[in-house]
């Protein structure tokens, strides 16, 4: 230990490293960042007040979700979430988390899904959104389990395919489709990473870390989200909520992630 | 007659799924099917929803996994990116450097929110989203090729700014499919924008040749 | 009765204070006694000034103390930052991001059953060096890591 | 008003690990939005006790992110042993929450 002669020595030898530093070397850089993230997520804390809107009796018609059914039975959760997007024969489409949410709070609870739907992103540093809470209530039920996305009825293979289709349509004035930003390993958009989701292994973590804390701006947020500032980056118009087209590429990406082990809230910068 | 075959394929996957033998749907269902998706899944006026509409380059250039784009696509690629190269009425390819730089660290324009366009007085160049820039940043993408020493490399004359005037305005000029933007032949940037970007790229005194 | 003191020193710190206090029963024995709030140093807007309020006067630099933080923040208004100090009988830990318009972001007293150890996250407006602070038997102590914040998205 | 805490504490050889999430929205008093500038609301103050003893005595500004995180750890803990933490913020809200230490694995 020896005795500082002030700030001045340490922003010159700060200057000094600047100027010798390879220009760019992201990954070994972040990790440390984002392991420490990782391992305290404030996401948790929306995990319990997704609990408690679950089991609320709520709506105009004042009953809790617990007669929702995700594809394993009324009010059963453990791995359901594990399964979405699937097919549901109450309303002959296939669904994901998102839009099954919208309709049990419809039929159930009798809310209007118009209403819930412009209120289902909040707003940056806001409280969130109950269908943000639950998604994550819903989905952490599935933590410790493996992605089992399964195509058995028709219409779960024409999601897929159809998926599939759109993640390499090229449009806008980007001319990107998700491909382009999503078709190689070790990508970066400015410092962010792109995750590889042509592989196995990138779209796995699609399938396992959503719904997910976002850091900068300090609510969870649903994979429906994560589409909707895709294309606004791709630069085309305004994502309706839980629309077929968001359903099928999460069914592409979802049976691609297969096996996955889902840990839920993700923490995302 | 076009609609009468699809709902006859649509007859027949139902037939095979009730015979417990769902599986995926042809091609041209897939397509029928998942264009359907794109346009229902939107809410914009009908000039921001032609943003959806594919040009017959997108349309090539949208190969799914591994398909590969044939040698008469590629030259078909080429002939139209060629068609639509315009340049500055100057005539001038090569620029402000200065304002190049500017540009090119500004990722902003043509975003649509709310059913908004996004209030620009002039839209970025993107370039740093994708492309390593002057040594030394660190807040620049890797999806594209580094730039950085890019006129150190290749040079300043006539042949190269030309090369990169086109390459910015219609990169698929060069590259049939490639993940870059055809920034000038989508508007996104105007021939006084792009020949700055040029002399971005390839004048001597840009901070990208030191 | 130093305790007292303390407590006195909050109850002093305005009505809603006071109500706060009563409300949540602070006067009840065993409940948790707060150290006044360091304003002065909090409000200091240069490192120097910050420095002076905490009472560091001097500063020997000690490799006993660890900074973990990332080299690069992805999101500069979350930033983790663990301190780590090794000094027998640490006492507190001061947290410092230089280049923030208020530098001192947070301060850890350290009572005895207390590890040398604090993590948390801090906003940084830019490019920073962080600074740890570290009191122990009355001396200060001190180390940096300097930590890149770039903007995010594509904006 | 104030929401609770998630705590964890768990036992690594005879100290506890002790981490602890916050939902606070951490203004700066400096933020703007189309209704105004947001006032500045920060926890000023976390106190962590161990069976009733202070451990840490912790004072914050408003550069602390927004649904903080603070990590600490406690000396000659045991299994079962009470960790208790306080915050006070700017405006005099308050919120305590306890768990108990949990057998490290």
């Amino acid at each position: 230990m020896k005795k500082m002669r002030g700030i001045g020595l340490v922003v010159l030898s700060a200057v000094a490293f600047l100027a010798v530093a390879p220009p760019v070397m992201a990954q070994g850089d972040l990790s440390v960042g984002r392991k420490m993230l990782n391992e305290d997520n404030p996401g948790d804390l929306w995990v319990d007040i997704g609990k408690e809107l679950f089991y609320q009796k709520r709506g105009p018609k004042k009953v809790s979700l617990e007669q929702c059914d995700f594809g394993m039975g009324p009010g059963n959760l453990p791995g359901a979430a594990a399964r979405m997007p699937r097919y549901f024969a109450d309303t002959d489409r296939v669904e994901d988390m998102e839009s099954r949410l919208i309709t049990c709070m419809t039929k159930l609870q009798g809310f209007d899904s118009n209403e819930l739907m412009k209120k289902a992103i909040s707003s940056p540093r806001s409280k969130g959104s109950d269908i943000e809470a639950l998604a994550l209530y819903v989905t952490s039920r599935s933590n410790g389990m493996k992605i089992n996305v399964t195509l058995s009825h028709q219409k779960e293979y024409d999601a897929y395919k159809a998926g599939e289709y759109i993640f390499y349509r090229r449009n806008g004035q980007t001319d990107f489709g998700c491909v382009q930003c999503h078709g190689e390993p070790d990508k970066r958009i400015r410092l962010q990473d792109l995750l590889h989701m042509t592989v196995k292994a990138g779209a796995q973590e699609v399938a396992s870390t959503w719904p997910a804390y976002r850091g900068a701006h300090y609510v969870v947020r649903t994979m429906q989200w994560r589409l909707n500032d895709c294309v606004w980056q791709m630069r085309l118009p305004d994502l309706k909520y839980g629309t077929d087209y968001s359903i099928a590429l999460t069914t592409f990406l979802n049976h691609r992630g297969n096996d996955a082990v889902m840990q839920v809230p993700g923490f995302k910068r | 007659m076009k609609t009468t075959w699809i709902k006859l394929s649509v007859t027949a996957v139902v037939g095979l799924m009730i015979a417990g033998c769902a599986t995926y749907p042809d091609r041209a269902t897939t397509k029928q099917m998942a264009e359907k998706m794109v346009f229902d899944a939107f809410s914009a006026s009908p000039e921001h929803m032609k943003r959806l509409e594919q040009d017959r380059s997108q349309q090539i250039c949208s190969k799914i996994g591994d398909e590969k784009l044939s040698q008469a696509e590629a030259a078909e690629i080429v002939k139209l990116a060629r068609a639509s190269i315009k340049y500055p009425a100057s005539g001038k390819l090569v620029g402000d450097w200065k304002n190049g730089d500017r540009l090119a660290h500004n990722g902003a324009g043509d975003h649509i929110r709310n059913g908004k366009e996004e209030s620009r007085k002039e839209n970025g160049a993107l370039c740093q989203n994708c492309h390593a820039l002057a040594p030394g940043e660190i807040n620049v993408g890797n999806v594209g090729p580094s730039l950085t020493g890019y006129g150190k490399q290749r040079g300043n004359s006539e042949a190269i700014a030309k090369y990169t005037y086109e390459k910015i305005y219609n990169a698929w000029v060069y590259f049939p499919c490639s993940n870059m933007p055809r920034l000038g032949a989508t508007e996104h940037l105007t021939p006084e924008q792009i020949v700055d970007v040029v002399a971005f790229l390839i004048d001597p005194q840009s901070p990208i040749n030191k | 009765m130093k305790q007292l003191r303390r407590n006195f020193l909050k109850l002093s710190g305005g009505a809603g204070a006071m109500a706060a206090v009563a409300a949540a029963g602070l006067l009840k024995a065993g409940s948790a006694w707060a150290a006044p709030w360091n304003k002065g140093a909090f409000e200091s807007k240069a490192v120097a000034d910050a420095q002076k309020n905490l009472g560091a006067t001097s500063l020997i630099e000690s490799k006993d103390i660890i900074i973990t933080a990332p080299d690069i923040a992805e999101n500069g208004a979350t930033v983790p930052v663990a301190v780590t100090s090794k000094i027998p009988n640490t006492q507190s830990i001061s947290i410092i991001a230089e280049n923030n318009p208020f530098p001192l972001a947070a301060t850890f007293e350290i009572m005895a059953g207390g590890e040398g150890y604090v993590s948390t996250r801090i906003k940084m407006g830019k490019t920073s060096d962080v600074r740890a602070i570290v009191k122990a038997d009355g001396k200060f102590y001190t180390a940096t890591k300097e930590v890149k914040v770039t903007v995010g998205g594509c904006g | 008003m104030a929401d609770p805490m998630k705590i964890r504490a768990t036992l690594q050889g005879d100290t506890a690990d002790v981490r602890i999430l916050m939902r606070h929205p951490m203004e700066t008093g400096t933020r703007k939005t189309s209704s105004g500038v947001v006032p500045l609301h920060f926890i000023q103050s976390v106190i962590v006790q161990h069976n009733g003893k202070t451990v840490l005595d912790a004072q914050w500004s408003q550069a602390i992110s927004q649904n903080p995180f603070l990590g600490v750890r406690v000396k000659g803990a045991k299994s079962g042993d009470k960790i208790s933490v306080t915050w006070t913020d700017n405006k005099g809200d308050k919120r305590t929450d306890e768990v108990a230490v949990a057998a490290g694995s």
